[in-house]
């Protein structure tokens, strides 16, 4: 299982475990912080939401595509659910390979991806009171003017 | 026939519940969303949208089966 | 402090706390391993030595030039030196950024400067028997075949 | 002119020291390294070294003064 989803602090050097490789020379991970600035608003905390039995199999799409395109040893990914604090850490990513040049490629390819195509969705509570699903709401925001749902979103 | 839908995110606030048991004549995904969209009010247009049955990404116009379990997918953020 | 030496096991979760930052997304690491196979030798463990005077400083502007160059928030690299084996971390860099993309950018950056300019030397020993140090054994290998001291140098 | 030579990895090996104070009347750090190498038998080349002079990143061809701490630095290998 080279993508799951936890609830809980996501436990980094367990996952690093994982990936430890005796051929490896060199690991590069990358993790996503919840940051306290977006788009132009203070953001306080936000929650992450997943389609967890699609998001679990295009997850693991992507980390198999990444482990054939790239000449790398080991690669796994860990997205947290539910609610998060400012710099709480929302995801992880972990390469190891035998040179550093394609544990570097295969990380960033694997977040990228997983950015924009793995069906999770995080709401931004800001400091202003209004929250929004983070890319729903602008392109959303001009059809529909009327409906009540949307009192609180930007 | 009888279709499972799933909401998630923003659609979920807008229809107001996660998931229920729908009675449509709808033949097709973007037959249901039409429906779905003048009862809930979506603000998201299909073009925004990508559509799962039974937990794999499929054609908007692919034939809906009895038992089909359908998921509007919003624009995803993750990370 | 943004470059170091240690002879004993890099803490990388003391580190990372050092790059935290509630205005960072991103954050990117990179860990050098010692690897158990290079340029067809089998490897069995490495000593690494370090003009530190001179590395710390080169080290120091190394990280610097990134964090001019790279919009990032924070930078660091430790360095071990001493004897380590196989899959032994021999190197850290850590950057935080408020977005992925530069935090990719200044790890690799740094790590690559690390690795041509900041005198450290490497000692690998091999299941053979002998020992070379990387770099400077194969290129002075050919003009002088005559000194006693190259009986253990490939 | 007294200066301090330190030696590192495998030109430490080859001068069997890791450090000595010389009386030497080289002018310059590519004199010193002549002089050098045909004592310890050096196999790398000038061509394949850096030097450093008091902590510094040096040319071969600065004018060295007494007291000046000297280090020829073999090509690097961090990581």
């Amino acid at each position: 299982m080279r993508f799951r989803f936890t609830s809980t602090a996501i436990d980094t050097a367990q996952a690093r475990r994982q990936l430890l490789d005796q051929g490896a020379g060199g690991y590069v991970s990358f993790e996503g912080w919840v940051r306290d600035f977006n788009e132009g608003q203070e953001v306080t905390r936000l929650e992450y939401e997943a389609f967890q039995e699609l998001a679990v199999k295009e997850g693991e799409r992507i980390v198999a595509e990444a482990l054939q395109r790239f000449p790398v040893r080991q690669a796994l990914c860990i997205h947290r659910i539910g609610n998060l604090d400012l710099s709480d850490m929302a995801v992880w990513v972990g390469v190891s390979a035998v040179h550093r040049g394609e544990a570097f490629d295969a990380c960033r390819h694997i977040i990228d991806e997983v950015k924009h195509r793995v069906p999770i969705w995080k709401k931004e509570h800001y400091r202003s009171g209004d929250s929004g699903w983070v890319n729903c709401e602008r392109c959303a925001a001009a059809p529909h003017h009327d409906s009540a749902s949307h009192s609180m979103h930007k | 026939m009888q279709l499972k839908v799933q909401y998630y995110a923003l659609m979920r606030e807008q229809a107001g519940r996660s998931e229920e048991m729908l009675e449509t004549a709808a033949a097709t995904p973007a037959d249901l969303y039409v429906e779905l969209t003048s009862r809930y009010r979506f603000t998201l247009t299909r073009e925004q949208l990508k559509v799962a049955v039974n937990s794999e990404f499929s054609d908007w116009s692919r034939r809906l089966a009895a038992g089909d379990a359908v998921v509007f997918i919003p624009p995803v953020a993750g990370g």
